[in-house]
């Protein structure tokens, strides 16, 4: 039987990438981004899992633009990396795992999230970093990936509190798959920034701080963050927060809180990044 | 009418235009960007961005934006571009072509040089202290 | 104020569209099926709606190839007749109402479907026939449509009582919509029949002219109605008519019944059609 | 492990199976026939439909499909494409392609002329009577 052993909570900023690809990670700047990984590389090799659900925000790649879904879930066989403006990243093409996301994803229908199926795309850094970040360079990822995309971007995305029952009803749909399956489930994203405008640069610690200190022992406070809140506290992009709720909500009670991580800024992002076991 | 209760988002939809220097991106502005979105994608293939950095004038001819917003991409004016609809996961498409970091660009939008800008963020970013309201400048 | 005065029932047969423009439809085998329509169009022409709300399912057409989702909305300014592989067919572009179909989707997700939105795509007959049927052969047509899409076809499609519950949700978008509309609700495809395999040709009057009878007074029956119970009486397309169900809820309690029509066949279907006024 | 009730669909997955005659057309179905589809969805331009009509072969091998799915296309077998995977509102853009009603293209499936599926469906249709179930065969 499949079973969610694991959630993992991190941001996914393209400049994380960016200096991976072109061998910055070592300099002054960015080796305490990269510091905050090396626990959860080495857990991760320990861990081994076989599927990653992956939860990201897609950025004007490929969608936002003759399509905007609230809620969608990659069925594909493969993903390949996106040319984002500067070439793709020189990274492995993602394998997905088709059967697995077809039974996810007709299994949440049924639970009434009103899903829309993805049979092809290419991703972006809201899903390379992050597998940059927990596995490192490799010649090819070590998990397979099923992506699952939220809108956060243009207004309204789904409510926190809904991405936190989609957390559930993904927890229902992993326990009912046949196959022995350690699966691991990533929210990803954050934590506060903002890219526009003249209040562009945004950070709260505070906010942050908070957020990481409930995730584990009081998601029902992290329930009823609004919109609003997210976006005066945590910044228009802060609002990426939503997605760790589907993290959160896939893990059930008392997980426990393994590693965690917090620094200002990478570009212009404050990183998060927790490692949770479930009970 | 119904018979099923209705959520509803926790907040007030007025108060999402008191938040400073933050422009909320809808269903609307997305509608209105569409041809300048459309532009902006098209810098995903290394192709186009050739042929936009070879003749700006003429690839920008090639798509349906409003005079506005094409004099937004011509000088490069993200905040200008935002207040006509526009995103910035598209927008950043324009100064990724041009090679410019996210931060630069980002940076260009908070009226200060780049520098400032950097130096502001390794200093820990700019603080929500002040920044929350328009109306009851908190 | 905006306000939904009527709703619609109606099959979306594409031979009847190919029956119009090839002016057949004073010929014995379709001229019946277009009779049950003249009451509707004279109807239409007195109720005069600004807007119709019409619900369908893409055949294939902008959707179910890359991009599948449960249900959709388009927010666009004019929706383009698809050619469905013989030429588009000769009717007017139709007009959208981008204002007022944003405002639906914003309402629709604040109320926890999550809708996707499109910005851009053509529509088939499952769009351009009703329009054929109830306003006749025109230069433009009399009205402004936001198009609602539902996947009817990959299973599983959301349930009928999901669909209900959705009109619902669109009943209270409309009516928090501020300019003075008079909108119509369409609800599309069915009755009965089945397009594919050895059991192709399959009609179920008995169902048919049940469910007929409930829609206006009992649809608490017909919410009830599980997918599997519209594949084997209604065959595998007659599940179609859980888009009749979202029409059905936005009209609220106790409509009336101005108009009834059912033929067997048009092609491969059962053609139903009612009219209900909002009381 | 969860605190929302789950609706669930009111029937069992397995009865699905029981219609007779009827193939359910899934996520995986949609997979396994994702190459497929797009040489149906392609027949949606006039160009693509004369350059198919003109050289079926050097058409069909610009989409990867299986070796059985290309025969099935070949021999306008859609049962046997429902049975890759394929559905039917794609496969109908092939029949639209050969000028066959709609009509004409599902009876095939059916096993009867065109004359006597055209006959049968003016006379009421087939009935559901005997073709509810398989095991049960009411
Ligand atoms: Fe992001
Ligand atoms: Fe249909």
């Amino acid at each position: 039987m499949a079973r969610i052993t694991a959630g993992v909570g991190t941001s996914h900023v393209p400049a994380i990438g960016a200096a991976i690809d072109l061998g910055k990670s070592a300099e002054p700047y960015w080796a305490p981004v990269f510091a905050g990984y090396d626990w959860s590389r080495a857990w991760e090799h320990e861990a081994k899992p076989d599927v990653v659900i992956l939860v990201f925000n897609d950025h004007a790649t490929s969608l936002m633009l003759e399509v905007v879904p609230t809620f969608d879930i990659g069925c594909a066989d493969s993903y390949t990396p996106a040319d984002e403006g500067w070439g793709a990243r020189p990274v492995p093409v993602v394998e997905g795992h088709a059967e697995f996301a077809a039974h996810i994803a007709e299994s949440l229908i049924i639970d009434e999230f009103d899903m829309t199926i993805l049979n092809e795309m290419e991703v972006d850094h809201g899903m390379t970093v992050p597998l940059s970040l927990l596995f490192g360079s490799v010649e090819r990822w070590p998990v397979r990936v099923v992506p699952v995309m939220v809108n956060v971007t243009q207004f309204p995305p789904p409510s926190g509190d809904r991405c936190y029952r989609l957390g559930e009803a993904i927890a229902r749909a992993v326990a009912s798959f046949p196959e022995d399956l350690n699966v691991q489930i990533w929210g990803t994203g954050g934590m506060s920034h903002q890219l526009q405008g003249p209040r562009a640069g945004l950070i709260n610690r505070e906010f942050d701080t908070a957020f990481l200190d409930r995730l584990a022992d009081d998601p029902a406070a992290l329930r009823k963050i609004t919109h609003y809140e997210y976006l005066r506290e945590a910044g228009s992009e802060g609002i990426e927060l939503i997605m760790w709720l589907i993290m959160r909500g896939a893990l059930g009670h008392d997980p426990v809180v393994r590693h965690r991580f917090y620094h200002v800024p990478a570009s212009n992002t404050a990183v998060g990044h927790i490692v949770l076991e479930a009970a | 009418m119904s018979d099923s209760p209705r959520p509803g988002p926790g907040y007030d939809a007025a108060d999402l235009a008191d938040i400073p220097g933050t422009t909320i991106f809808t269903t609307a502005s997305s509608r209105r960007a569409y041809q300048l979105h459309r532009f902006c994608m098209s810098l995903m293939k290394a192709e186009n961005r050739a042929a936009f950095k070879a003749d700006e004038g003429a690839y920008l001819d090639r798509f349906a934006m409003t005079p506005e917003q094409r004099q937004g991409v011509v000088d490069r004016d993200f905040n200008r571009l935002i207040g006509l609809g526009g995103n910035i996961y598209f927008l950043v498409k324009i100064s990724n072509t041009d090679g410019w970091s996210v931060q630069r660009a980002v940076g260009t939008m908070a009226g200060m040089s780049g520098d400032d800008y950097a130096a502001m963020m390794v200093a820990g970013g700019r603080s929500p202290v002040g920044n929350r309201s328009i109306k009851g400048a908190h």
